[in-house]
């Protein structure tokens, strides 16, 4: 057979495919998962969000520790008597949305005459730094984790999944808020040298985001490892891998080559499935104080801030509660359509 | 059966796999005897076919020869290498020799490489040839498994059973191999397929002098590619020889009963045949039977079998069988 | 044969499937009669629609995606089709019962054995509790399970893959059906696990009088089982002869050249087996003309245009074939 | 089986002396003491020795540690520094049992809803209401507890007036040591929080149910069932149902646990007078006694809940074997 007839045959004439390049199973998922018109929503949504955050200077009109005042928006609050202040000025001293005439801007402004939308924006740094970074800390440590136990086997495996079991027979979360606790008393003492004084620094230059990181990565660990563990305990199963053991390809091949991009595909989804409860995690701490540290501000430590006043001010709590309702809807739009997309067994059945 | 020509010879192979409990920590309980005492020896060349049912240990047998799993004890050797002896890197360099084919078309291909990645993986693995050099002679495994060599670009899952099945021997013969473990390579595949794989192996042995250990199920298949036949039962062999003599001269009852099992393609002779039908299923290998394991299912069997395993020994020249009444199986169940 | 009662009349079965690929037309008009006390073969790949069809004459299928399309579908004279669903469910389990491949997954792993088999006892006999339990292990023990009493209680993983499979046909027996279909019921097990359930359905085949189908693509198996086989491929009936007429003389080029496909018992090493190039088509596009024209050795251009149907050509047997195999010509 | 639940019972324990010896001293070794302020101003050093002698707390931490454990024998939790009139145990008598019944009555409205919605959703796969169930209970499981106790307050409470706002009505003394008054009053208190711890947990339940099921509906047995002439809704009532809770009740673990520990925000939010909302109370506090033994009981529940989990599943998948 000529060259040139056998060129032609690879085109299928029905569906106009070339058959001499291929589609990898991951091209395939994701023509699945564009086609899934929520998903692509939801991804679209937390594009938004990240853009947003990162540029949050550019959306906000304040900065968001700054306290403003209806009638000199230079000078802080600080000192003044507020009540009589803007009773005087026919204003409340936190505006509603409604009453354009008093409002700094679009949402209003807090208690403290911090202008609401400001800080709205740039919670949604928080709750997306958690979402990211935490979500790498609990995947990287909890990968490495469960595919070494995974692989090695034997009695490596068996010590490596019991101190998992203990862990999971702790209730970690009361005894992570201990820890918070601890660190924050620390670090309100002020230490700055040692082991503690480094986590103390770091902790209050990234506005207390560290002590969340790392409460957060120490509670979702656990899961990730054990479904490292089981997908490379499937995965290793699999002949091709005994394939590659028969071809002589050693450890650290098997696991680069055959064992990673096959078991990283569905730990990322189920590690995205995760990063709603992050986000929630973070404004629990950080509606109970123990997140970030004033002034950051965080959704969670808003609805905090404003639930005492519902009565009367419902948008200091609804406003950060849907701005985190509408980020984990996202995420978890975004997360199912992606296992939709990529669990083989579910597209199967279609 | 001089022993220069002798490629591979398996000598008292044991595999257990032990099985554990504890929640805790775990203790073994007791083993899986897979493969519990098997020898024998594979020519230069030949086609040695090993059948059994499922859960007789013919695939860890496999495996276990190519030192896949680590024997538990017995020895393998290859060109009178010890292989159970052999270090990590020896292992490795030996391991361009002795190649294996799957059973699982689909699980036996890393659905994230390309066909031509799958293909050069053994190259790469070990060093040979310039990228360039390695694309060539992928196109050219393509062509010699029968595959059209566009197809480099494409994945697994774009193939049907049957090319996937060539994509696996292409793999296999990249490293030139003398010796092939053929593990149960059409079993998953429909009728007319098998057909092509069978005579691509057969072809591919002719032109390159491969050796095989073709193992599988199905009798028919089995004695139309090999010289010599070995029929395992729970972790043992229980009858060698040449497949004629196999087939014409059947001294075990398993063996008798298992091809008196296998359907014929002729009504005619398929009414009329006398059919040895064994009762019961085939015991645990976690548990085997004591003395021959066969006694439980066997229609022959006397006190005897219970207590004493029968000897696996060379009834007539080349013709090996471990049955205490050879004699009493040829009178009750011809 | 033609004195026997017709059960069973299918009348241009057509199924079909929505995916996401396309219309997969997996049955493609096929026609035949099974007379009562009958044993049929039905063979074929994977892919083929036999299991489709049997499935469909159950009405099994999910509707949809399925779409099921026949002039008629009779069984003792009565239309399937054109039953409301509840007249169906009392044809189903009682006078057709249907036992399945994977006898793994086939029975309810959380259900014992002895309620799955009493179910259909008392559904469609309305045997009480006591009876149902009496006849239940009356059925394991005809089915050759021993200690059938004791057993009732069981669960399905407490059983071997050629117990369960014995399991399965004690249900489908419960309530003496006239047709027993069996799709593919040993091929996931061992020969000699095989060799018992073929023996077995044998005799309660004579026992009991029922119609079988039995579907399999192990040519062998229904040799030495079936009176009549019909070959499918690609949603057609290819052949449909006596057993002897099929083996002796196969008329169509598929069912020729499978058969020759097959490893003889008597041949040398080194003969080389007849094969069939190719793959079965894609069922979502098939080309217009003889589905098995492009694998086909005789196939002509007549073969690539016009679909044959099938024919009778000689008493007994059909074939849907232009070419006459034994000239290679036209026929 | 049993000899299953007594291991896993004697494994429960160095799980548990761990944690407990990991929190008391995690606790002790924070800055500052329970008898720093008084008040607003600072407590005279003399003072704070007197108190601290009182309580024992001038001891090694492991002679307090060990007088701690075998009081716990004793049923005796230890001092509240700061409510000298009353000790941990009449503390626990009285926070224990509301978050007992918050906890349960979310279950129960978690899978009285959860389940029988899945069911539906499966049963109509792909259609409208298909699609509806599964929206919702994405909805519903991207609104924390956080955010919908304080969107009930606002609107059932404060706009519509139909529920009292918050304090739970579930006041001592209680039947059985927990169960509570079953009045009126005591049901328009529970509505909100249960309704805002449930929910979350009903539309994730319902979400598995309908996958289990969907995916249970497509498997061979089914298809026996069917082919046995059954009715639809026997196949799935008999056939289906059971295993297609196994998914299920593998979540009811981590979800038991997360209404055990997870309860902080809602007893929070709604002022009901329970464990969760003492233990964040108590976060600015130095209550040694009171947060260890605090610890210990979410330990103990947990180890509770993952046990009887494992019993259920044995009882839903005859294919389970503990030994």
């Amino acid at each position: 057979m000529s060259p040139e007839k056998e060129m032609e045959q690879l085109v299928n004439k029905k569906t106009g495919k070339e058959y001499g390049r291929g589609r990898s199973p991951a091209q395939d998922a994701f023509r699945e998962f564009r086609r899934n018109k929520i998903a692509v929503a939801g991804v679209i949504f937390v594009t938004l969000v990240v853009l947003v955050a990162i540029f949050a200077p550019v959306f906000t009109p304040y900065s968001f520790a700054q306290q403003n005042r209806y009638s000199n928006r230079q000078k802080a609050f600080t000192g003044y008597d507020i009540t009589t202040d803007f009773a005087e000025e026919n204003c409340h001293w936190y505006n509603t949305p409604l009453e354009w005439g008093c409002t700094f801007y679009i949402a209003g402004s807090d208690p403290l005459g911090r202008d609401l939308w400001s800080r709205l924006i740039y919670g949604a740094r928080v709750s997306l730094a958690v979402a990211f970074v935490a979500s790498s800390v609990s995947l990287i440590i909890g990968m490495i984790y469960g595919t070494i136990s995974g692989y090695a086997g034997g009695k490596v495996d068996m010590i490596m999944m019991r101190i998992v079991d203990f862990l999971y027979s702790v209730p970690l979360l009361p005894i992570i808020i201990m820890m918070t606790v601890y660190f924050k008393a620390l670090a309100r003492r002020g230490v700055t040298t040692g082991f503690m004084g480094t986590l103390i620094v770091l902790n209050r230059a990234t506005g207390g985001l560290f002590f969340v990181f790392i409460a957060i990565g120490a509670l979702n660990w656990l899961g990730m490892a054990r479904q490292a563990r089981g997908q490379v305990l499937s995965y290793k199963e699999k002949e091709f891998v005994e394939a590659a053991r028969a071809i002589g390809a050693k450890d650290g091949h098997i696991m680069m080559k055959h064992l990673l991009p096959n078991v990283i595909g569905p730990l990322l989804i189920i590690e995205s499935l995760q990063i709603p409860g992050y986000i929630f995690l973070e404004a629990t701490l950080s509606f109970i104080g123990l997140g970030v540290d004033p002034p950051t501000p965080s959704w969670g430590a808003m609805i905090n801030e404003g639930y005492g006043g519902i009565k009367s001010n419902p948008h200091l709590v609804l406003f950060p509660g849907i701005a985190l309702a509408l980020t984990t809807l996202a995420f978890n739009f975004m997360g199912d359509g992606l296992r939709d997309a990529f669990d083989a067994r579910l597209r199967g059945r279609k | 059966m001089t022993k220069n020509n002798t490629l591979v010879r398996v000598e008292h192979l044991v595999k257990h796999f032990p099985i554990t409990r504890g929640i805790v920590f775990q203790k073994q309980v007791g083993a899986v005897k897979a493969v519990d005492g098997v020898s024998f020896n594979i020519r230069k060349g030949e086609t040695l076919g090993l059948v059994g049912e499922s859960g007789c240990g013919k695939t860890t047998t496999g495996r276990t020869i190519l030192q896949l799993h680590k024997p538990t004890s017995g020895k393998v050797f290859f060109q009178d290498i010890d292989l159970t002896e052999a270090s990590e890197g020896t292992l490795r360099e030996l391991r361009r020799n002795m190649q294996i084919i799957f059973q699982d078309p689909y699980a036996s291909l890393n659905p994230r490489m390309t066909v031509g990645r799958i293909i050069a993986e053994p190259l790469e693995v070990h060093n040979i040839g310039s990228p360039k050099d390695r694309r060539d002679r992928v196109q050219e495994l393509l062509r010699l498994v029968g595959l059209n060599p566009y197809f480099v670009n494409r994945y697994p899952h774009e193939f049907s059973g049957g090319q996937r099945q060539r994509i696996g021997v292409a793999r296999a013969l990249a490293l030139e191999p003398e010796f092939i473990v053929c593990d149960e390579p059409i079993s998953a595949l429909d009728v007319s397929i098998q057909a092509q794989v069978v005579n691509l192996l057969e072809e591919l042995q002719e032109e390159m002098g491969l050796t095989y250990l073709f193992i599988a199920h199905d009798l028919s298949m089995v004695k139309h590619i090999s010289n010599r036949i070995a029929v395992m039962y729970l972790g043992k062999i229980v009858e060698m020889a040449d497949r004629d003599v196999l087939f014409g001269n059947t001294l075990h009852p398993y063996s008798i009963a298992l091809l008196s099992a296998v359907p014929l393609h002729n009504p005619a002779e398929e009414r009329k045949r006398k059919r040895i039908i064994l009762v019961g299923d085939v015991p645990s290998p976690a548990n085997p039977p004591s003395g021959c394991r066969f006694h439980t299912r066997c229609p022959i069997a006397e006190k005897r079998c219970e207590m004493e395993d029968p000897e696996f020994r060379e009834y007539e020249p080349g013709h090996w069988v471990a049955c205490h009444f050879v004699e009493k199986a040829q009178q009750k169940m011809k | 044969m033609e004195d026997r009662e017709v059960i069973l009349d299918i009348q241009n079965l057509r199924t079909t499937f929505s995916t996401q690929e396309g219309l997969v037309h997996a049955v493609n008009g096929i026609s035949y009669q099974l007379h009562a006390s009958e044993t049929l073969g039905i063979v074929g790949e994977s892919g083929c629609g036999k299991s489709v069809s049997m499935l469909s004459v159950m009405r099994l299928l999910e509707i949809p995606p399925a779409k099921i399309m026949a002039d008629g579908i009779y069984f003792k004279g009565e239309n399937l089709l054109e039953f409301p669903d509840h007249e169906m469910r009392k044809i189903r389990g009682s006078k057709i019962a249907m036992i399945f491949q994977d006898p793994m997954t086939s029975l309810n792993p959380v259900l014992t054995i002895g309620f799955q088999i009493e179910e259909p006892l008392k559904l469609h006999l309305g045997m009480d509790d006591a009876a149902a339990k009496e006849r239940a292990a009356e059925l394991l023990r005809l089915v050759g399970i021993p200690d059938a009493e004791s057993r009732l209680s069981d669960y399905p993983h407490q059983f071997s893959g050629g117990m369960r499979q014995r399991a399965m046909i004690a249900i489908a027996l419960a309530c003496n059906p006239t047709l027993l279909i069996a799709d593919e019921p040993t091929t996931s097990l061992d020969v000699t696990i095989q060799a018992q359930l073929v023996d077995l359905v044998k005799k309660l085949q004579d026992d009991l009088g029922m119609a079988l189908i039995w579907i399999t693509h192990d040519l062998g198996v229904v040799a030495g089982l079936a009176e009549r086989v019909i070959v499918m491929y690609a949603g057609f009936v290819v052949e449909d002869a006596p057993v002897d007429m099929l083996y002796e003389d196969p008329r169509h080029p598929y069912t020729f050249a499978l058969l020759r496909s097959l490893p003889k018992i008597n041949e040398e090493r080194g003969d080389k087996l007849e094969t069939i190039e190719g793959m079965p088509p894609d069922l979502v596009g098939l080309p217009t003309g003889c589905p098995f024209a492009p694998r086909c050795a005789f196939a002509k251009d007549k073969c690539r245009k016009e679909n044959p149907v099938l024919e009778e050509i000689s008493l007994d047997h059909q074939i849907a074939c232009w070419v006459d195999v034994k000239t290679g010509e036209l026929r | 089986m049993l000899r299953y639940i007594i291991r896993r019972l004697l494994y429960a324990i160095p799980v548990i002396f761990l944690v407990i010896l990991a929190t008391f001293v995690l606790v002790q070794s924070m800055p500052g003491g329970p008898f720093d302020t008084i008040g607003q101003r600072a407590m005279p050093e003399q003072m704070i020795r007197i108190l601290e002698r009182r309580f024992g707390l001038d001891q090694p931490l492991y002679v307090q540690f060990y007088r701690y454990l075998t009081n716990i024998f004793k049923g005796d939790f230890g001092p509240m520094f700061r409510q000298p009139a009353q000790d941990v145990r009449d503390i626990i008598g009285q926070t224990f049992p509301v978050s007992v019944q918050l906890g349960l009555m979310s279950l129960i409205v978690a899978f009285s809803l959860g389940i029988p919605i899945g069911v539906i959703a499966a049963l109509n796969h792909n259609s409208i209401i298909d699609y509806t169930v599964t929206f919702t209970a994405v909805l519903f499981i991207s609104i924390p507890a956080l955010v919908l106790g304080p969107i009930l307050i606002y609107v059932f409470a404060v706009n519509l007036g139909w529920f009292p706002i918050a304090f739970w009505g579930a006041n001592p003394p209680f039947f059985l040591g927990f169960l509570p008054p079953l009045t009126k009053d005591f049901f328009a208190h529970a509505a909100l929080p249960v309704f805002s711890l449930g929910t979350g947990g009903a539309a994730g339940i319902a979400r598995l149910t309908r996958a289990g099921l969907l995916e249970v509906l497509s498997s061979d047995y089914i298809r026996t069932a069917r082919a046995k002439g059954l009715r639809e809704r026997t196949v799935i009532v008999v056939h289906a149902l059971k295993n297609s809770l196994i998914p299920v009740v593998t979540v009811l673990g981590p979800y038991l646990a997360g209404v055990i520990t997870g309860s902080f925000i809602t007893e929070t939010i709604f002022a009901i007078n329970g464990m969760g909302r003492r233990f964040v109370n108590s976060i600015g506090q130095r209550e040694y006694f009171l947060q260890t033994s605090l610890v210990l009981l979410y330990g103990l529940l947990l180890i509770a809940a993952n046990l009887m989990v494992d019993i259920m599943y044995a009882w839903f998948d005859p294919r389970i074997r503990y030994d």
